[in-house]
């Protein structure tokens, strides 16, 4: 029958897809370690991950400050977006007024879109002097990093959690609702633990955004190789180090090697975080 | 002053060089055709000064001035001098780089002549079999503009001409390498220490190479700058005399690089 | 006999399409209210107005009056939260939150501050026992309140409003999924509740409206066309819809 | 009452907090705007959006190879990788078995943090040298920037998508099957309308990281400024004129501004092709 | 009489528990069978089993037999969905589908292959008219489902149901939300069907099940413990319990 055709058609179109995909995204892992666990084995483990000298010249790299430097930015730049983020989800789903939210929604879909460069540029040219003036030289420093960031990931965790938020059953918020609860309660209560495992999957976004930007840091962040002492210090990230130097790495060096070892440990902070995230979401579930 | 933030230095004028240390972090970054000679230079006197650490990063001759001047670095590197626009700066020549016309180890061609690299830039000639080689198609590498290497190959080989739309930007030396490396149809412009790897082209008959540079037969030569605040720091300046000294200058030679005319 | 609560002229539009229409009828305190009427007709809908559940319907107008005691339910300054917690609500379609039962039924106290395990275990079963599922459920407390069957959700939906403890208690059709059993168990709860509370129930169980309610209001395409003590109305109705639709004639 | 008091201070924090966010927002288009006009300015409108010479030395901008190759990239990408996305997302939900989906899910997210440089090396050490060898030279080409976007983007649209398909009730899908429809039918017909809003925030999300990706597009697409004339011709897009030439801008320069102006250009794209989305997602409401 | 449906020693497990056990019951062609018991006891599990709405349920295990004519309707070559088409389902709780009222009814022929405007028009109208809906919606056909009053949504499910014309009809209280006058309607509507078709119902009202059907199963919680011709059993039942049941002293 030609329907029943069509049917096994997309079956194993799908299967298909899904299948190659996989493969190639399996491949793509392989690939970061394959040349990454060089870095491993060229530097040693331990040299690589708590070595402080990072040169060319010497044919040395420990990435110490450059992990210090990507925890710091990613985790200080978390902190901030996720509950502003989810807060502003939460308004627009439950208390800004309809028309509020036609137009709110288009300017974050819009700020989805803001290419990281352009946050790179804005940081550059606005941010980075500002600090420069009001809290001391180089301006160029972890909180600039941190703050071009926030405004980068802001926008994708709203969007993202918003749907989530929107998708809830409008079933729980009465029952809550009738029970006497108030807004907050219904929200707190009943509708953030309804959405969590999107809003989880949100953040997960928002950290991947957070930890994988590379140009916009790098135009910020000033680069230097230093464990920074404060937030207005430069700094240097796994990433913005990827950016630098990958233009100057040759194939087969062990500095690209290094290079690629910083992409695994990048991948190891990814990981780390989602099982994180991943355990308070079951957490969750149980209470 | 940019070096105070970072180095500091117990050294006292009129004692001479024994007694001085300098401790700290001297930071540097810019071109990366300054790249390779700007670290050995920081290796030999981070051996003399074993309390001081230099750190550089690439990212174009711009991004050296830039920095530079805004202070988060305590020296630019940058191949090319600073413009008039970037006031307060000086630039300190260093060493002279020969920047080589490089080809595909695979590519027969055997030397080329300016007019046929002209031509080549500017999209007139577009198949290697018009300057001799096999009939495939010419793959342009350049450079983005504002790289001190660009500047020099505009200004000597293309003069007014501007370079054809098809040709790949490039944002460093070593990416250009990279490609030519494995591209065959590929032909490019790095600075003399990238040549590992591809084959530098003779320029008119005459090899690239150290010496013609110095004697100036081979006609893409120009000079690598440290680019400093107007009064750099002790351990910056000691650095900078360092450079430019004979036994700075031996360094240059040694490692592909074309020595200062003293 | 008071009246506790009362509409006046009360009209509802969902979008452009009136539903109720000047629904003017009040309630006695500590007396079973039943109201009846065809499918479609806007019972629904009306109960919903007294606790403010028709607040999160978008496109929603509604025109007249409802009070509360001396409440004006509409007015800006109520609170709709604390009318909620004196007017509570069993809706047509049962509605456990996505958890335990024990939480289902914990959560209207909780919410109302109560943090002591033993008061709330005590709270839980004391409700659950009034919905008549305590027996059923008694040893999977911890099961989700989304596994229950259909009945069970409608008692234990039942059992949460209970747990608050309102003044008021509006029941949308709260017994259409049960057996005669749980059924005459329910009715039973209500007929204890009514020495303390006021309860309109919407039905559309003839004998259970005749047998469990003291007074019966008829609506009819939105429009209030009958109201009246029970007896009364069952035996000789005024209005010659409402005696069709007793007598099984109507449509 | 304490009760009380905590409602209110979280209802005006929240409020304060969107209020805020969305200020700097809009601060930011401003920014951008602010800046970027000028270049529309000082090169003409019509020579800024169709010129076809970008020059620092002559000091003339004319953006429009950067803008066709922006366009290609970005839907050749998009119209590969949002399929498949999808596809993979309904095989995820609705067809593998559950411990597949265990499996699959972590690893989705892990690669959603995989940064995009990474992606560009791997692009440029593998894809490139692979294009040039069977499709001929130069490799770095359009085929490369739009495989690497690929498979940056599936990641995301995959994770996004995954969590509307599953929050669709359970009820549509028994509706459904209980009418006789098969799997196929019931994914078509109702859980991806359902699940339509969210699908589409997805797609938009992927498109943003297509639109805005930077870094890994210039490391493999050769940032040549002629209008590409086929898939393995190099080309240039707005983002990567942006990462190449951003450094060497001076600040308040008719080049600084002229990249603003391809700020400009990504915004708009952005926001015309969340308007075609919106479009396309209230029109599937009504059928 | 022949038998079209019989489940043979039918157990299901929802993880560890035990929702039917052993459940042996042969429906007769046209015929109307009604499934009794207290809330809770497995009816709408079991009624899943025969269109296998429960593969869906996850942590399920289902032992025993289903029998659809000659087909097994648990063995691996079998086609859900074939099954599906020939043994409609009305759900315990209405489940409009998102969409318009008349794209509810027409999405079963829809899917089936049918996209005649009139021919869908057709099945449309008789499919509400046959549920009792009609006069109600069809000024109206374009309205989302979901907007429709409890009792309303319940009969669209019926009529969606009926416009795919399946052999066996499967009801899971389909008259629960409704007035007595469209639950008599319903109930014609199942006695036009029976001369062409085969009804399994649920239902907690006794005088529906009393009036409307042929035969009677009782379920007491997961076993069959009763089955016979209505009319017997409800004159004379064999056990106790149903005994208990019907009379209203159970539990
Ligand atoms: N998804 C589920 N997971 C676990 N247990 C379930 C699930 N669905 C139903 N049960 C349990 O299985 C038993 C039978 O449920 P079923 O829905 O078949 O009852 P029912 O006879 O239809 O009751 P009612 O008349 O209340 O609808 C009940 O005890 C119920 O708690
Ligand atoms: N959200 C809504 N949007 C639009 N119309 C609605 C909505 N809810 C209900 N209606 C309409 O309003 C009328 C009254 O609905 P209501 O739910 O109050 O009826 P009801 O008396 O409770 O019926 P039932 O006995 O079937 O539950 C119906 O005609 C219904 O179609
Ligand atoms: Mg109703
Ligand atoms: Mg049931």
């Amino acid at each position: 029958m030609n329907k029943k055709t069509i049917e096994q058609t997309m079956k194993w179109v799908l299967l298909g897809t899904a299948f190659v995909s996989l493969l190639i995204l399996v491949g793509i892992i392989y690939f970061i370690f394959d040349n990454g666990f060089l870095a491993f084995m060229e530097n040693g483990l331990w040299n690589f991950l708590f070595g402080q000298k990072w040169s060319l010249a010497d044919n040395t790299f420990g990435a110490l400050p450059l992990i210090i430097g990507s925890i710091y930015v990613t985790v200080g730049s978390i902190l901030v977006a996720a509950p502003v983020s989810i807060a502003i989800a939460v308004f627009m789903t439950n208390i800004a007024p309809h028309f509020l939210r036609e137009i709110v929604r288009p300017c974050i879909d819009l700020l989805v879109g803001i290419p990281s460069v352009v946050y790179g540029l804005i940081g550059m040219v606005f941010l980075v002097p500002l600090i420069r003036e009001h809290l001391g030289p180089p301006g160029y420093s972890l909180l600039a990093a941190i703050t071009v960031l926030i405004l980068m990931t802001i926008p994708t965790i709203v969007s993202v959690s918003e749907d989530t938020l929107r998708a809830v059953p409008t079933k729980y918020k009465e029952a809550s609702l009738a029970l006497g609860a108030t807004k907050w309660q219904t929200i707190w209560h009943v509708i953030l633990p309804a959405a969590k495992s999107g809003i989880i999957s949100a953040v997960i976004l928002g950290v991947g955004r957070a930890i994988g930007e590379a140009m916009a840091i790098y135009m910020v962040i000033g680069n230097s190789f230093s464990i920074p002492k404060s937030l207005i210090d430069p700094s240097r990230t796994l990433t913005s180090n990827i950016v630098g130097q990958i233009e100057e790495a040759a194939l087969g060096s062990t500095h690209i090697h290094a290079l690629f070892g910083c992409g695994i440990i990048l991948l190891l902070f990814v990981f780390v975080f989602n099982s994180i995230s991943f355990t308070l979401s079951k957490k969750g579930v149980q209470a | 002053g940019c070096g105070d933030q970072s180095s500091s230095s117990n050294a006292g004028a009129g004692t001479t060089e024994q007694e001085i240390t300098y401790s700290g972090i001297i930071r540097e970054a810019g071109s990366t055709s300054v790249l390779p000679i700007a670290e050995k230079f920081a290796l030999a006197f981070m051996d003399m000064y074993p309390n001081l650490e230099i750190t550089y990063t690439g990212g174009g001759s711009s991004a050296g001035v830039k920095q530079c001047a805004a202070g988060t670095v305590d020296i630019g590197a940058a191949s090319r001098e600073v413009k008039i626009s970037e006031t307060d700066l000086i630039s300190i020549p260093v060493a002279r780089d020969g920047v080589a016309i490089i080809v595909n180890e695979n590519n027969p061609i055997q030397g080329l002549t300016i007019e046929q690299v002209t031509k080549i830039y500017t999209g007139e000639i577009t198949n290697w079999s018009e300057v001799g080689g096999n009939d495939l198609q010419i793959t342009v590498y350049g450079r983005e503009e504002g790289s001190g290497t660009r500047d020099c190959f505009d200004s000597i080989v293309l003069k007014k001409l501007s370079v054809s739309p098809t040709a790949l930007a490039k944002k460093s030396n070593g990416e250009v390498q990279i490609g030519i490396q494995e591209d065959a149809s590929g032909i490019g412009y790095v600075s003399l220490g990238y040549i590992n790897g591809v084959k530098a082209l003779p320029l008119n008959d005459v090899e690239c190479s150290i010496a013609t540079c110095q004697d100036g037969s081979y006609p893409i030569v120009r000079r690598l700058y440290f680019i400093t605040q107007t009064i750099p720091s002790d351990a910056v300046n000691a650095f900078l005399n360092f450079c430019r000294s004979e036994e700075g200058q031996k360094i240059v030679a040694d490692n592909g690089f074309v020595p200062l005319v003293h | 006999m008071k009246t506790v609560l009362y509409s006046q002229d009360l009209s509802l539009w969902y979008g452009k399409k009136q539903a109720l229409k000047n629904v003017s009828l009040s309630f006695e305190e500590r007396s079973i209210t039943a109201i009846m009427g065809p499918s479609g007709c806007g019972k629904s809908t009306y109960l919903r107005c007294f606790n403010r559940m028709n607040d999160i319907i978008p496109n929603i107008r509604i025109e007249g009056k409802a009070i509360y005691g001396d409440t004006n339910i509409y007015a800006k300054e109520t609170d709709p939260v604390e009318i909620r917690t004196k007017i509570g609500m069993v809706f047509q379609q049962p509605n456990p939150l996505p958890r335990s039962i024990y939480d289902n039924v914990a959560y209207g106290p909780r919410i109302a501050g109560e943090r002591r395990k033993k008061v709330l275990d005590e709270i839980v079963e004391k409700s659950l026992r009034k919905a008549a599922i305590w027996d059923e459920v008694k040893d999977d407390l911890k099961k989700s309140g989304l596994s229950l069957s259909g009945g069970q959700q409608q008692r234990l939906c039942l059992a949460r409003t209970l747990a608050i403890e309102p003044k008021i208690i509006l029941m949308d059709e709260p017994c259409s999924a049960l057996d005669p059993i749980a059924t005459a168990k329910i009715e039973q709860t209500m007929q204890e509740l009514k020495e303390e509370y006021t309860i309109i129930i919407v039905t559309h169980n003839m004998q259970q409206a005749a047998r469990a309610s003291d007074y019966t209001a008829f609506l009819l395409m939105g429009e209030c066309i009958e109201y009246g003590e029970t007896k009364s109305i069952f035996i000789k109705p005024k209005n010659k819809e409402t005696m069709d639709y007793i007598t099984g004639r109507f449509g």
